[in-house]
């Protein structure tokens, strides 16, 4: 199978309002299927890599290129709906607190649309369980734990079997066993093609994977 | 067929949404339901008005008082006169009240006949033969030129008209309308300001999940179907409600009115209005609220740098 | 020192708020403003028209027509009787006018002349010397006594009294005391569920600042003072808005009422209310808002799990 | 000095609705000024301590006793009077986003009041200072990224120099740098005399402090 790059920042430079600059001058690509870590000190713009690749913020100046299409030249509605293709578990998790555990996980797959209800029940249970959370599918979100809100945010990325994964810090909650298993479970997803990119702070659970790592420093590669 | 699933199952949470908090969205109901009620009223009141002014004397009689020895030859020269395609502007109609019939109505009338005690005690009959004229028009100079010209007729005793009796009921009455109508424009502006309010406020409070829904890949109408079938549920019921409560004042109305009809000529009632009049308000409450949601969730869209 | 610094800190966030959504607040302004200029006005309407009924005659007037060949004696013996303490109940007043007065005042009228050509054109006068009563009872049965005794006064020659125009009016003017009063009811009904809707919705927007604060170890004053503050300035410029509108309406319908005046007895206008009133609505309504405010934040408060 | 307990559980047991037992029969104590760190894993029952010491939840059974109080004893105002000794830093932050930085941070400060206009400026400049943030003080705090957010509650929890200090998980949004920054400061205040729990699941970062560890699992001590 011929590798090519799914995702491409060339000089991307992004400056929010009130003169920060998040990001200045970023090149990488990531190849299809591949793996990647983003490691970075805490501000360094590893959110704002993957707000851009969604395509929820537009960089100031370079070009983000996601599946051959450079996202400044889409339209709203083309860039939103490239993100139903996109899984992304968020640093702060953004869950609805007005519905159960099971409506939050199923609320990809109802955006897609397509899944019969039956499919739909399954999916939400085997995305779930395999965040270890399926015994709290009819719990509301604000009764779950910092950790379980995490997990159950994974769930939801995952639930659509997305092309692309972006996980921003999504271990930062667990403890190591639970965060081995969410890796474990990134590292399947990986194997079945899915491309990922997954940012952490704590670099010490990267490096076992020998995958490459990617370091931001103050908006910049080191 | 997914299409009609998902309209359920939004129609569902639209539902549960509504019945999970009861109280408020009674409070809701109820206050969306008094104002659509006093706007249907002040309508319905409006138009009652118009049925009544129809059905009613607005524009002046005039009354030709015959001398006791005309003929019918010379009846028939005022009648001539008011069917004159000259006049069949400011004539609707008239009426010929002969001398024999004055009288038996006189006599007939008890209330009458005390008052007319004296005229009646004579043997001859006293009163003259009447035409009584409804005109069709206000303008004073015409109806001048037509009472000159009946007074000039042969054998016409007398011309009465009561210019301003009609001015006094066309000013009530036009003055009436335009306080019904001020008072059902600032209702229906009330109305506006507060279905838009209730939404607007609702909608903020749902900012979190039009956000998230909107990161995860939604598009405008997946993020708008629950919100739009949650205000039109709501409003549905306040307009079912409203309607309801009309019924409840209009009745209260009309028994007050029942009271007193001696006062009028006819009859004032105020009728419900029919029911293609409740479907189009129930319509146009429907598409404001619609809009509003629309309006609103584009606020939060375009509010939160959420491209 | 420090409670003032704090209030004002309060005040100033208040503020911060309001003018930080122009638009928004605009709009709930504008909405509450027009709710309660509408209570207002309903209110002054009733106000006015106790005024106009106290006034106006309500009360039946009593016409008594002497004889042509009544002299002073004979007139002497009905005043008595009108002011005997036996009548003083039933009668408010009455007014005398002697024959000559009434025919000064026939010829004076230029609309009575044409009407009245042929008895004025007679040399002797025609009318009788007559007793206006005005009466304070609608007891038909007084009334009808009183009627009686003064038929039976030597050199009366005629009694009329028309109880029924009194009914009529009273009928129209409780009627319309009614209708007003069911409306300013509902009107107050509908603000203060507008009022309490606005301040749970805005109480639910600002329920993660009630929730971390109480978590912080904010105590139920340090929560509630700026939202009561927000409220509360909230419903005083909508109280000042509603005044002002109240104020346009009166205007419009007193322009109105200008227009034909000559229909009542009495100018009819519809009076501002007073500053007191004004202020008595302002408290009332602000009270209502800080009880609703006082409300909601203990429902966020009680439902949230947080002790 | 005489140590004395300042928090004290005895035979804790936390039931909360729906069945779920997070704290199952847990007793120990702290000294004043005493650094202890709480372990354990994703739903351990790590917050429910938290939320029991600072009287948000009350125990199901057994006694929490905090200052020589029986928490359960007191009045609801006197529970909420009793947090304004008490800093605490949230596992999910719990930012306002409807005020700026600097307010965020002054709101312990006034809800003790107190405080004059000059000293809280003071107060909160050093409290932004000392977690790296005082360049921020001006912004709102959905501009922040996740770390910024997380040392900004640290920031707010300390203002007030209260005489305990919870940290529930507060460098898991934090590179390692700038956590080690935030323990070195959390350890300054312990010398100073505060009393402080800190939560956290990275036990790498812990052991290096020798302090005192109390592990939990399932809601009970290993
Ligand atoms: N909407 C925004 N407006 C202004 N500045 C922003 C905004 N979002 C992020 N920033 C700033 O951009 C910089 C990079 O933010 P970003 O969220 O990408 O950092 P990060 O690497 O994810 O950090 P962390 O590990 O703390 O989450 C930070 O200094 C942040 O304050
Ligand atoms: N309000 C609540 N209602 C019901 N269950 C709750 C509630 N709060 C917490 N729990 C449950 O209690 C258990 C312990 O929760 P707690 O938040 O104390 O865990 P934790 O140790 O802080 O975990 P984490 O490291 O994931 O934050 C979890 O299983 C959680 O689902
Ligand atoms: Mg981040
Ligand atoms: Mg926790």
């Amino acid at each position: 199978m011929q590798k090519r790059e799914i995702i491409k920042f060339q000089q991307v430079v992004k400056k929010y309002s009130g003169d920060i600059t998040a990001l200045n001058g970023v090149s990488f690509s990531v190849e299809q299927g591949e793996l990647v870590f983003l490691a970075g000190h805490s501000g360094a713009g590893k959110s704002t890599i993957f707000k851009l690749i969604a395509g929820s913020e537009l960089a100031t100046s370079g070009s983000v290129v996601v599946n051959n299409v450079n996202l400044a030249t889409l339209s709203q509605n083309n860039r939103t709906f490239i993100r139903q293709h996109i899984g992304m578990v968020f640093q702060d998790h953004k869950i609805l607190y007005d519905r159960n555990v099971f409506d939050n996980v199923r609320l990809p797959l109802d955006i897609v649309g397509d899944y019969s209800e039956a499919e739909v029940k399954t999916r939400v249970v085997k995305a779930l369980e395999s965040v270890g959370l399926e015994h709290k599918i009819n719990m509301t979100p604000e009764r779950l734990s910092g950790g379980e809100q995490q997990r159950l945010c994974i769930a939801r990325a995952i639930i659509h079997q997305p092309k692309i994964l972006l996980a921003d810090e999504p271990t930062a909650n667990l403890d190591r066993a639970n965060a081995l298993k969410i890796l474990e479970l990134f590292k399947q997803f990986h194997q079945s093609g899915v491309t990922i990119i997954i940012s952490a702070h704590d670099e010490s659970l990267l490096s076992d994977y020998g995958k490459r790592i990617i370091r931001l420093n103050k908006g910049q590669f080191r | 067929m997914n299409f009609i699933y998902r309209q359920l199952r939004v129609f569902k949470h639209a539902w549960q949404i509504i019945l999970s908090k009861p109280i408020e969205h009674f409070i809701n109901l109820v206050a969306l339901g008094l104002i659509i009620s006093l706007c249907m009223t002040s309508l319905s009141v409006n138009k009652s008005m118009h049925v009544w002014e129809d059905t009613n004397i607005v524009y002046p009689q005039i009354y030709v008082y015959m001398d006791n020895q005309a003929n019918d030859a010379d009846l028939g020269v005022v009648q001539k006169l008011l069917t004159s395609s000259e006049h069949s502007r400011e004539i609707a109609n008239y009426k010929y009240v002969s001398k024999d019939e004055a009288l038996h109505s006189v006599t007939a009338d008890n209330d009458m006949k005390s008052i007319a005690s004296e005229v009646i005690s004579s043997d001859s009959n006293p009163l003259p033969d009447v035409f009584i004229v409804n005109t069709s028009t206000l303008d004073a100079k015409s109806l001048e030129l037509l009472t000159k010209q009946l007074q000039a007729t042969p054998m016409v005793d007398n011309v009465q008209i009561d210019v301003n009796y009609a001015n006094k009921i066309s000013d009530l009455i036009s003055f009436a309308s335009n306080i019904s109508f001020a008072v059902q424009a600032l209702l229906i502006g009330v109305l506006c300001l507060f279905v838009y309010n209730i939404i607007r406020l609702q909608m903020m409070l749902k900012s979190d999940a039009i956000k998230v829904s909107r990161l995860i890949g939604a598009s405008d109408g997946f993020i708008m179907a629950p919100l739009l079938q949650y205000a039109f549920w709501q409003v549905s019921l306040a307009t079912i409600t409203g309607a309801v409560i009309q019924v409840l004042i209009a009745k209260q109305i009309n028994g007050l009115f029942a009271h007193f009809t001696h006062l009028f000529s006819d009859k004032f009632v105020v009728n419900l209005l029919c029911v293609s009049d409740y479907f189009m308000i129930w319509l146009e409450i429907v598409a404001f609220a619609l809009l509003s949601v629309f309006l609103a969730v584009r606020w939060v869209l375009n509010h939160t740098r959420i491209r």
